[in-house]
């Protein structure tokens, strides 16, 4: 137990770790504990006090609880995050999604610890989470955007007029520094955009502490696809394919499906190309993926993620690989274990996201599971930490499984969901099952190409 | 402000030590632990080199007469605060009005009390350590005295827990880096000096044997008692510096290790030179106590002083994740 | 109410009725939503564990034997780090099994990396039992020792 | 950290030749070295340490430089990664010095001869054979250089001392000399700074303040500074 202390991580060899810090919690801590497990690395898993009887508890090297059941005194505490890994000897912290992982300053703080961030460059994730900095990034790279300045907004309102009529009507105001649905507003009439325009900067004001805002072209019946990428340190960057996470509830995704049906290959493949080059041009490193509105056969740029999305699996099974192996190889220093020209995507896949609250009034419904039943068999992956007898905690999202489905083609990949979602049982909490059954029977999403629009509408109808 | 309320004789102010100025016969004076004194400014919150209380003279008794924060570091003396034990190498809030007292320890010499914000007395030629011998420095250059009243600066608030926290001791944490005998005989590293070689086969028994501790020892230097060894001849040297650790053979034949206030210039033959990195632990020796030296290099030094750096360093970035994760915990 | 399945239990039974051990289980207990188990040993003695009330002997077999934890509360880690009974500059634990404690005393430590942290008592009491073994990772909130609050 | 004894010499005034004896280098611990000048005491030998003192004083890696009789101390702020390099380069430093006489200034210092703290006057009459009225006036007549402070703050070593008033230390020493105190130790001679045992021999008492550790720099003299004896009063 004498004083192990972690070095700076200078040049590859520096970058080297056999144990790694889990600083997330659910199906994500379990997903990448197991690919840890699978490299032979050591994993420390952390939990809150809620979450003592998370099962990976046991296939954990070491389960350590670190703070109180709310995520700013637990998952959200960066130092006590840091002083778990100091305490366990840990080289290296994988934040999951969610909580830590997407903020600059503790993949800085990882950093000057002398650990490992898995993940990509702070100065990377700073610049993505600018909206205004990541569009001209971008453009910069040639990675199509949503027509609109790539510049804060002036604070005069004519300038602002300009602006919209030189984009045309409807535009959207959003917050330069906002994200997840919040701080935007939409605008049809020119009557209107003086409002909005005081309203949202006033929003992103106290929101997010930063008044700027931008404007873009609004897109009326965008679809919402996404290219995952990787990259590593050593000037490799590849796309793995695209998915369609149109099915969309409040910004949160509720299905998402790889590859997005209905857009021309070489449409993809060009967009890809860019996206991937745009990570060289950034000096990113680790997983990551660029949303994108698309409309009429045009990819619009609006965010990239730099981090592990929740919807990875779709991707893994198009393409074949681990990708958060591959991430914890990148984080190693080592290359990707993969080029561009060995990329193959095959059939395609689904993914439900099963989540602890009332299928249409969507009301968490935290309490004890009676009794889990999972789906199994061929092409079909359950990606959960909840079993019978679990506890679904109030404090955290309710996300508690994922179903994954994977086949040669949609149509099979639709009906193997179906079947899916019916071996799949849980008693005792409300979850979203009946949601996902009803959806996987209706005409239109199993036609595909829904727009972002549709859910919301198709929940609104149902309603009547 | 702190008052002393009851103290022996000897305890002084001490920083890391006065540089710069032995070409003007000045010594440099400083902690005789200075990794004690560094860490428990690490403690506190306060840059590395603020000024301390070196404590080593028993029973010692101060009261604080404003909050702030405390760190005892070094030698164990069962402190208690109010009356309340504390660990030893420790940090805890105080409030007006608390005394701490601390006991003869029973192993080490001296043990060291840190403020948040340091001691407040003017430096003098760049330091706050005592000089006893030019009488400047620290508190008048004189020992501390009960009803002596100290200046604690002002200090932004550190997070530190209600019931304090410590750090790994030196000894336990670096265990691997310094050697450590069976019966408590303290081994000390040291490198031939410059008439070593005069000393001839008589050399041996510089390292074989043990040497006590003789009461005729303070911070100007350890006079050890042993089998003397001696020249055939007596030499005398031009006068020359000398540096804490230095251990000079007087004619007597007997060994003085000159340590934290020793002379700036001497002219004794020089048998060896303790390595840098083991003068903190040879300060916290106690008068009686028996040291052997063992020949080292500076192979083996730079290891130490390694291995100390990276100590320093962690508990520097540790320290205030601690607070961070504590505070983010507390909030509601 | 859930109730546990009645158990027989043969050889581990001394193990069981150590103290620090039935906290343990009372602890896991309560953790799992269950508020009792009952264990039969070889003797027949029936031991009931009850979560959160604390633990009580029947003595149905022996009577001599009593183990009483109706109260015992526990001192928890304030934070992540690997348990040291001893202060690692001292021969002696801080407080011994058996002894008196009183509030805001510090019991044991944690060692997280270069730094230590107290773990201390919240009542005066007397201290029953130490339920983790020495240099083992202790969570945050975690129980490390049991205490008999005075009456 | 500025407050230094400013530079440890002063200015260099005269550049003179060399010996070509080598230097003796010893360590003490792991951060000083010693270097020592072949031969006999002479100043030729301590401008020589005067130019190695300047040369070396400027070095990053030098904490302090502490200039001897005939030898110099260069403490390390810390232990080099390369001994044997540091080594090699104060050895080429010590080939490519020259001597320098420094440009001291001249420090004049009134002394009252005799008097109640002359104690080993007559010591050192008996010594030398010479009346007391001739051991003082060999003394203030003389013209010292300061060749190195050290032992104590400020104290600074004078060499210059007539042959003929020679006094080895004595073997006893006074337990309490007082700060002042004008004083005859082997070939030096100098004025003690504290007040405590001492060894060397007394003949006089000065009341300049050979050191203020409130002034920048504290100490009144410096190496190459040059020192005479003004005799204010002569008691004897």
């Amino acid at each position: 137990m004498m004083s192990t202390v972690q070095m700076g991580s200078e040049g590859e060899s520096g970058r080297r770790f056999e144990k790694v810090l889990i600083a997330n919690r659910g199906e994500i801590a379990m997903r990448v504990q197991r690919a840890c497990r699978e490299l032979g690395l050591r994993t420390v898993m952390i939990c809150s006090d809620a979450d003592r009887d998370a099962p990976y508890r046991t296939t954990a090297d070491e389960f350590v609880c670190i703070g109180p059941a709310a995520p700013g005194q637990s998952y959200l505490n960066q130092a006590a995050v840091l002083l778990a890994a100091r305490a366990t000897g840990a080289g290296a912290i994988h934040p999951g999604y969610g909580f830590l992982s997407e903020n600059a300053g503790f993949a800085e703080a990882v950093e000057a610890a002398g650990l490992v961030f898995i993940g990509p460059p702070a100065s990377a994730i700073r610049t993505m989470g600018d909206k205004i900095a990541a569009k001209r990034a971008m453009i910069e790279a040639g990675v199509p955007c949503v027509p609109g300045p790539d510049a804060a907004l002036p604070e005069d309102i004519r300038s602002s007029e300009d602006i919209a009529h030189s984009i045309g009507y409807p535009v959207i105001v959003k917050a330069a520094g906002g994200g997840g649905g919040r701080g935007m507003r939409v605008v049809r009439d020119p009557a209107m955009l003086r409002d909005a325009v005081l309203v949202t900067r006033e929003e992103a004001r106290r929101a997010f502490g930063r008044p700027e805002l931008y404007m873009e072209k609004f897109l009326e019946h965008p679809r919402h696809i996404e290219i995952q990428v990787l990259c590593d340190d050593h000037g490799n960057a590849v796309w793995l394919g695209h998915r369609d996470c149109s099915m969309q509830r409040r910004h949160q995704k509720v299905v998402e499906e790889a590859p997005a049906p209905g857009i021309a290959a070489d449409i993809v493949a060009a967009v890809g190309e860019r996206c991937a080059n745009a990570c060289r041009q950034i000096g990113y490193r680790g997983a990551g993926t660029f949303e994108f509105l698309y409309e009429n056969g045009e990819f619009y740029f609006i965010e990239m993620n730099t981090r592990l999305q929740v919807e990875h699996p779709v991707t893994e099974m198009t393409s074949g690989i681990d990708i958060v192996c591959e991430q914890l190889r990148v984080a190693q220093g080592l290359p990707l274990s993969i080029s561009q020209a060995e990329m193959r995507a095959h059939g395609h896949s689904f993914e439900c996201r099963i989540n602890a609250e009332d299928p249409f009034t969507f009301a968490a419904s935290p309490g004890r599971i009676v009794a889990a039943e999972f789906p199994s068999g061929p092409g079909v992956r359950v990606d959960t930490h909840v079993a019978t007898g679990y506890k679904v905690s109030p404090y955290y999202d309710s996300l508690i499984a994922k179903l994954i489905v994977h086949a040669p083609t949609r149509d099979e990949a639709i009906r193997r969901m179906r079947v899916a979602l019916a071996d799949t049982r849980i008693d005792g909490i409300s979850t979203n099952l009946p949601l996902h059954r009803e959806l996987f029977g209706d005409p239109a999403f199993c036609t595909g190409e829904t727009d972002i629009h549709y859910l919301e509408k198709w929940l609104d109808e149902r309603k009547k | 402000m702190i008052e002393i309320l009851q103290t022996g004789p000897l305890n002084t102010v001490q920083d890391l030590g006065r540089f710069g100025f032995r070409n003007a016969g000045v010594t440099s004076s400083g902690a005789m632990d200075w990794l004690a004194l560094t860490i428990g400014n690490l403690l506190v919150g306060n840059g590395e080199g603020e000024a301390a209380l070196e404590v080593q003279t028993f029973p010692f008794r101060l009261r604080f007469e404003r909050g702030t924060t405390v760190a005892i570091t070094g030698a164990d003396c069962d402190a208690r605060l109010d009356g309340r034990r504390l660990p030893p190498w420790w940090s805890v809030p105080v409030s007006t009005g608390q005394v701490l007292e601390l006991d003869a320890p029973r192993r080490s010499a001296r043990a060291y009390l840190t403020f948040a914000g340091g001691i407040d007395i003017e430096p003098v030629m760049g330091s706050r350590s005592t000089s006893l011998r030019g009488g400047f420095g620290g508190l008048d250059g004189r020992f501390l005295a009960a009803n002596d009243r100290l200046g604690i600066g002002s200090a932004y608030a550190c997070a530190v827990p209600p019931g304090g926290f410590g750090v790994m001791p030196p000894e336990a944490a670096l265990a691997e880096h310094f050697p450590a005998s069976q019966d408590g005989t303290l081994l000390v590293r040291a490198i031939p000096a410059g008439e070593y070689a005069l000393f001839g086969a008589e050399a041996e028994r510089f390292w074989t044997q043990t040497w006590k501790i003789s009461s005729q020892s303070d911070r100007t230097g350890y006079r050890l008692a042993g089998e003397p060894i001696r020249l055939a001849s007596p030499v005398e040297l031009r006068s020359h510096g000398v540096v804490p650790g230095v251990v000079q053979m007087p004619p007597s034949g007997e060994p003085i290790v000159q340590m934290s206030d020793a002379n700036t210039a001497g002219g004794y033959p020089k048998m060896a030179g303790v390595i840098d990195i083991d003068l903190w632990r040879l300060g916290q020796a106690r008068i009686g106590s028996r040291i052997q030296f063992v020949q080292s290099s500076v192979t083996e030094a730079l290891a130490a002083e390694r291995a100390v750096q990276a100590y320093l360093e962690d508990i520097r970035r540790t320290v205030p994740m601690l607070a961070h994760a504590l505070a983010a915990m507390s909030r509601r | 109410m859930t109730k546990g399945r009645k158990r027989k239990s043969g050889s581990i039974a001394e193990q069981i009725l150590d103290p620090a051990t039935l906290g343990k289980i009372a602890l896991w207990l309560e953790d799992a939503g269950v508020d009792s188990i009952e264990i039969e040993t070889e003797g027949g003695r029936l031991v009931r564990i009850v979560a959160g009330a604390g633990i009580s002997s029947d003595g149905a077999g022996d009577a001599d034997v009593s183990v009483s934890r109706n109260s015992a509360k526990p001192a928890k880690a304030p934070i992540a780090g690997h348990f040291l009974p001893v202060h690692p500059a001292r021969d002696a634990a801080e407080a011994t099994i058996g002894t008196a404690v009183f509030p805001e005393q510090i019991i044991g430590f944690l060692r997280v990396g270069p730094l230590i942290m107290p773990i201390d008592t919240e009542e005066a009491g007397t201290l029953d039992g130490c339920v983790v073994e020495p240099g083992s990772l202790v969570g945050y909130g975690d129980t490390v020792f049991l205490i008999e609050p005075a009456q | 950290m500025t407050f230094m004894q400013s530079n440890a010499l002063s200015t260099p005034a005269s550049i003179s030749t060399v010996s070509a004896e080598e230097p003796k280098i010893s360590v003490i611990g792991t951060a000083a070295y010693l270097i020592e000048a072949p031969g006999a005491f002479d100043l030729p030998a301590q401008r020589r340490i005067w130019a190695l003192a300047h040369a070396v004083e400027p070095w990053p890696e030098v904490r302090e430089i502490v200039p001897g009789v005939t030898n110099l101390l260069v403490i390390l702020k810390r232990t080099p990664e390369e001994p044997e390099q540091f080594e090699a380069r104060l050895r080429h430093e010590w080939d490519c010095a020259r001597g320098i006489d420094l440009i001291g200034k001249t420090v004049e210092i009134p002394v009252t001869y005799g008097g109640e703290h002359a104690t080993d006057l007559a010591a050192v009459c008996d010594f030398t054979g010479l009346t007391d009225r001739e051991v003082v006036r060999l003394h203030w007549q003389g013209n010292y250089t300061v060749v190195a402070l050290g032992s104590a703050p400020g104290f600074g070593y004078l060499h210059g001392l007539d042959p003929r008033i020679h006094m080895p230390r004595k073997t006893v020493p006074s337990l309490r000399m007082l700060k002042g105190t004008v004083t005859i130790g082997g070939m030096q001679t100098g004025v003690s700074v504290l007040t405590g045992p001492n060894g060397w021999n007394s003949i006089g008492f000065a009341e300049l303040q050979m050191f203020d550790p409130m002034k920048n720099p504290p100490a009144l003299l410096a190496p190459g500074d040059k020192v005479r004896f003004v005799p204010e009063r002569i008691e004897l």
